[in-house]
């Protein structure tokens, strides 16, 4: 470890992230992707029940957060 | 010249002015815990000092005498201990999964271990109470109230940091070296034990550190998963706030106890907290 | 190369326990969140309600000014720690006499119980026998009382956080500056360029990975705190500063009202999953533009 | 060098490790005192134990860390333990974890506790819910485990708290106190101050019988502290703003003196605003809080963190001249010089009361203050109901009482306020313990309500932002009732 303080280090992040490149501004693996719409698919739902639920019913925003899931998923 | 000096100079006054200041924040309140340890009840309400006049002894001898006390103590050295050792070990050999394979998924499970960490723990006192006297069960033994079912249950909230400590200090570790013990016959126990381990030993130290503290710390799990025989020294401290006044000496003396271990442990191995503690944010 | 049968055998042991005693009871927990659960209500025994308890949850004002309330209690706190801790971190990477006792003295707060810390900070600011109401009061002629002022509860509770973790802070900063490459440093000293220059367009730029995990881990504890504040303030005065693991604490074990205490703790995990994802992604695009 | 370090370091901490663990093996905790009855012939106690094939049994609960419970654990577990056979472990810890055990406990049924504390104010969410054991029954179908020293009517009519509508018993009661008026008789006696009072306000200083007198002393002696530069301030207030112990005194001790009984909820239609029907925003109440929150004006600067326990030792620390203070707390406060300033120099006094209450109480509409304590209760879950049941009947003879009484201020059973040991402390609390036998019957538990916890876990907010001044005393009962109403609806209750 002592010549762990050589002069050829250098910093980085400790994590790595590698996956293909679609639309999306980052690169994703499948993996990626379904996280993407989950998370995405439950924000919509917890916002569209605070301002639009008394307009138009809860399966609105399942039916396109699951067509946005698809999309991402395919293409992202 | 002139100026250059006088900068120095009150560079130095600024360096040691600041420290002071950080210090001396740093004690007041610990000090302030020691202070109120060696008063008696019948002192606590006299105008505020920052001196101590007098030692009331009972409020170190009672608890400390006490043999629920000790039991506590105990416990808590046994589960923290074994509770971090338990913690290294796997997190060497997950670590040295994650960097040497190319497991697929693996920066996804990397995340979802992380993720572990995050939920508020009030709602899962239930579920986990639930798990251990129903699940874990065999014949009249369940895993609650054993040390060991904290042991287990401190995993939650040390495997996922010690595995990112360790992941990229063990990604800092060449390869080379294993593919050349590998060539000299090693086989890959060996190779980990002998030529990767001692490589990252201050990420261990580290490791086991963290892991160590928080286990001896932690308070709601072990409140609730426990009864008799399992409790912890936090969960006694807590025991102090009573019906018949809050036992403010004594509680003190015992968060003064509960962190000398600690504090011995961290002066052991403040030297490598500093090597250790990059996150693997270094790579060669 | 080699099989990853080796790969995966290291790795279960983590993942086993991590499912057993993580993954298990959150299961448990998203069912209950689906669920009207409460044995002191009139209606004994689960019910189940669909997405209810989520939709009572979004127009719950005590709860969403809870959120907001940890939110800013986490970014101010993130914040202080992080501008002390890299100003403390940058004076101690050059040797000095006495850097070893500021630094060994300066992490005992690292070693305490959250709930020590609480008892140790109310001992402080207790009216009566705290020193510093107090001195307080003698020296600057001001009215200290946590327990009825809400900002000075609110600051004392920030103040307690930055005491005890700082020194995490720290530490990790000076691992990471102390790891820093020295040449490109020297050169650019040598090219004329002033200390701020150095500091912003070298130092920040090669700490970025490091900054971000420290700002990733501190978010993450701060996000759910309680012991501490339970123990200083129990969330008082009224509301001030029941932060959201408080709030989430005293509707499932007060209340019982476990179905949604559990939706409460779902959502909250959700965005603090959300920021940290965030986060995540950041420190992997930092290690990609660095390679 | 490094590698050998760390090495040792680990062996070390594993070597450490594995002796702590023979430790623990090898040093449980108290042992076993040995049987008192074995060289004799054999007690009630060991027969009946024997019969229910409890010898050896360990029996498990969880109470409060309050003295009466440390006694139980302490002193009456051992001895229990030498006669029968059954080893008792009584876990004795914070009031919150207590509740969150027992309750984790029951609710699912897991049987780890085989009795648990319940305190008055709660028994009626358990028996909602069916946790509890019917003892009643219990005993009559098991007669030969029926102890010829125990009788459900030796009790206080405390025990009626723990009855079911049909008389049937639900826990041994084991403590009992009044939440009382206690003042500091050594300033109330002082010539100097009792002619100042009188001069000033122009009545004789006496324990106050009326709100209007309880301002006045308060006033009084928080303007004698300032003149004399003493730590001394009129009254105490359990005036925590963010725990559960200032929504209680406000409910169970002062809005009763004002009239305002069973927190303001209508019991008819469960309804808590006076739009439908309550009384807790009545003005009644507004005044009890207004009056509650203008005295911290004359309380000590802790006022607004204290709970039961700050309260207890800002009295004991000669801090406050008259205040409302636990009972238990009542007998250290006058006898303990290790932990009080005030020793003898405590004087009991019923709280002060508004018009039209003491009829109240005594017809028994109404109450004057609070009746506080707690039983030990058999949960259904329990694994050993029958060794259990022996342990009970053992805490609840009458000759354990006194000893019990001493240790932790509290009386259950009629017979012990006769026993010579109580007496004796009876002496140096100002009576306290005569005052809770003759005026026992005129303070009262928390109402009957089954949904105790969750509704005051949404009014008390509004009490706190009350005494932070946040709200003023109308707006937040206001608040309180509507939300109270709303809450109750969510529960089930008052559709």
């Amino acid at each position: 470890m002592a010549d762990a303080k050589g002069a050829s280090q250098k910093l980085v992040a400790p994590v790595e992230h590698k996956g293909r490149r679609g639309f999306l501004p980052i690169e994703t693996n499948t993996f990626d992707r379904y996280f993407i719409s989950v998370i995405l698919w439950i924000g919509i739902s917890f916002l569209w029940m605070r301002f639009l639920e008394q307009f138009l019913p809860l399966w609105v925003s399942t039916v396109l957060c699951l067509i946005l899931a698809i999309v991402i998923i395919r293409k992202g | 010249m002139k100026s250059s000096a006088l900068r120095k100079a009150l560079g130095w006054i600024g360096l040691y002015g600041l420290w002071t200041v950080m210090i001396v924040i740093t004690i007041v309140p610990i000090y302030w815990m020691i202070v109120v340890s060696a008063r008696s009840r019948v002192e606590l309400f006299d105008a505020p000092t920052l001196l101590i006049k007098s030692f009331y002894a009972p409020n170190y001898i009672k608890p400390l005498t006490d043999p629920v006390f000790q039991r506590y103590l105990i416990n808590s050295l046994i589960i923290a201990t074994s509770n971090a050792l338990l913690v290294t070990i796997l997190a060497m050999l997950a670590t040295y999964a994650l960097s040497r394979w190319r497991l697929p998924g693996a920066d996804n499970i990397f995340f979802w271990t992380i993720t572990q960490r995050m939920a508020p723990p009030a709602a899962f006192v239930l579920p986990m109470f639930l798990i251990y006297t129903r699940v874990f069960k065999i014949g009249d033994w369940t895993m609650f109230d054993t040390q060991f079912g904290l042991i287990l249950l401190y995993c939650v909230f040390n495997l996922p940091f010690a595995v990112w400590l360790m992941k990229g200090i063990m990604d800092g570790v060449p390869i080379e070296l294993d593919e050349a013990a590998f060539v000299d016959g090693a086989n890959r126990w060996t190779v980990l034990t002998r030529v990767v381990a001692p490589l990252v030993a201050p990420g261990l130290a580290i490791t086991f550190i963290l892991s160590w503290i928080f286990a001896w710390n932690e308070y709601l799990f072990a409140a609730n998963l426990t009864s008799v025989n399992a409790r912890t020294i936090t969960t006694g401290l807590a025991a102090f706030v009573s019906v018949t006044g809050t036992n403010w000496g004594e509680m003190a003396a015992v968060a003064t106890v509960a962190i000398l271990p600690a504090l011995i442990f961290l002066v052991f191995v403040q030297r490598y907290i500093v090597t250790g503690l990059t996150f693997g944010a270094v790579k060669e | 190369m080699r099989s990853n049968r080796a790969g995966w055998a290291l790795l279960t042991p983590t993942l086993v326990i991590l499912a057993i005693v993580g993954f298990l009871p959150f299961l448990y927990v998203l069912y209950v969140s689906f669920f009207d659960w409460n044995p002191f209500s009139n209606q004994l025994g689960m019910k189940w309600t669909g997405v209810d308890n989520f939709r009572r949850l979004v127009f719950d004002g005590a709860f969403l000014d809870s959120l907001w309330r940890t939110g800013l209690f986490a970014f101010t706190t993130v914040t202080i720690e992080l501008a002390l801790g890299f100003l403390l971190a940058q004076t101690l990477v050059k040797s000095f006499p006495g850097r070893t006792v500021f630094r060994t003295i300066y992490v005992l707060p690292l070693v305490m119980a959250p709930i020590a810390v609480g008892a140790t900070w109310r001992l402080l600011t207790i009216p009566g026998f705290g020193p510093i109401p107090y001195f307080l009061d003698k020296w600057f002629d001001i009215d200290f009382r946590l327990a009825t002022f809400a900002d000075q509860a609110f600051l004392t509770v920030i103040a307690m956080d930055v005491w005890h973790w700082t020194p995490f802070v720290t530490l990790t900063l000076l691992a990471g500056l102390t790891a820093m490459p020295k040449e490109p440093l020297e050169q650019a000293q040598v090219d004329g360029a002033n200390r701020w220059q150095v500091f912003r367009y070298l130092t920040i730029p090669m700490m970025m990975p490091v900054l971000l995990t420290v700002i990733f881990i501190r978010l993450m504890d701060a996000l759910r705190i309680v012991d501490e504040v339970f123990m200083l303030t129990s969330g008082g005065p009224g509301t001030a500063t029941q932060f959201i693991g408080i709030h989430i604490y005293r509707v499932i074990v007060p209340k019982t009202d476990y179905g949604y205490g559990s939706a409460m703790s779902l959502m909250v995990l959700y965005f603090t999953i959300v920021l940290c994802w965030l986060l995540f992604i950041a420190l992997a695009q930092v290690g990609k533009q660095r390679e | 060098m490094f590698k050998h370090k760390m090495t040792v370091m680990f062996s070390v901490l594993v070597l450490l490790s594995m002796v702590l663990s023979a430790c623990t093996v090898a040093a449980p905790a108290p042992q076993p005192a040995a049987p008192a009855a074995e060289s004799g012939e054999a007690s009630w106690w060991r027969t009946a134990s024997q019969a229910a094939g409890c010898e050896g049994v360990t029996i498990r609960g969880v109470s409060e860390s309050t003295p009466p419970s440390r006694y139980a654990a302490d002193v009456l577990a051992a001895s229990f333990e030498a006669e029968t056979g059954i080893k008792v472990e009584l876990e004795a810890t914070s009031w919150d974890e207590m509740y969150t055990k027992a309750i984790n406990d029951m609710q699912a049924g897991t049987g780890i506790y085989d009795f648990v504390y319940i305190e008055q104010d709660i028994i009626y969410q358990y028996l909602a819910n069916d946790y509890l054991t019917n003892l009643t029954q219990l005993l009559a179908d098991n007669p030969e485990l029926a102890s010829p020293d125990f009788d459900f009517a030796k009790f206080t009519s405390f025990i009626d708290n723990f009855k079911d509508a049909d008389g049937n018993i639900y826990g041994v009661p084991m403590e009992a106190f009044l939440k009382v008026y206690l003042y500091r008789l050594d300033l109330f006696n002082d010539p100097a101050i009792q002619e100042a009072f009188k001069a000033q306000y122009g009545y004789d200083l006496a324990p106050a019988t009326t709100h209007q007198q309880y301002q006045d002393i308060a006033d009084f002696f928080t303007q004698y502290g300032k003149d004399n530069d003493m730590e001394l301030w009129g009254t105490t207030v359990q005036g925590n703003t963010g725990h559960a112990s200032s929504f209680y005194e406000f409910f169970e001790s002062i809005a009763p003196t004002f009239g305002v009984y069973n927190w303001g909820i209508n019991q008819d239609n469960w309804k808590a605003s006076v739009e439908n029907g309550g009384e807790m925003n009545s003005d009644a109440a507004k005044e009890a809080l207004a009056f509650w929150v203008g005295l911290l004006a004359d309380a000590p600067p802790e006022a607004t963190a204290s709970t039961w326990d700050e309260v207890a030792a800002s009295f004991a620390a000669g801090r406050a001249a008259q205040g409302w203070v636990y009972g238990e707390n009542a007998a250290w406060i006058a006898t303990d010089p290790e932990r009080s300033k005030v020793v003898g120099n405590v004087g009991v006094a019923l709280p002060p009361i508004a018009e039209g209450v003491m009829a109240d109480a005594e017809s028994g509409a109404g109450y004057i203050g609070y009746y506080d304590g707690g039983a030990f209760g058999l949960p259904v879950s329990s694994q050993n109901p029958l060794c259990t049941l022996l342990w009970m009947q053992y805490v609840g003879q009458e000759s354990v009482q006194a000893d019990w009484a001493i240790a932790g201020s509290r009386i259950v059973m009629e017979s012990t306020y006769d026993d010579p040991k109580v007496q004796e402390v009876d002496a140096k609390v100002d009576g306290y313990y005569t005052l809770m036998r003759e005026s026992g019957p005129l303070f009262r538990g928390a109402p009957p309500f089954p949904f105790h916890s969750a509704l005051r876990e949404v009014v008390q907010p509004f009490i706190w932002k009350a005494l932070s001044g946040e709200l003023t005393p109308a707006e937040a009962l206001d608040q309180a009732a509507a939300a109270a109403d709303a809450e109750l609806v969510n529960l089930g209750y008052g559709q």
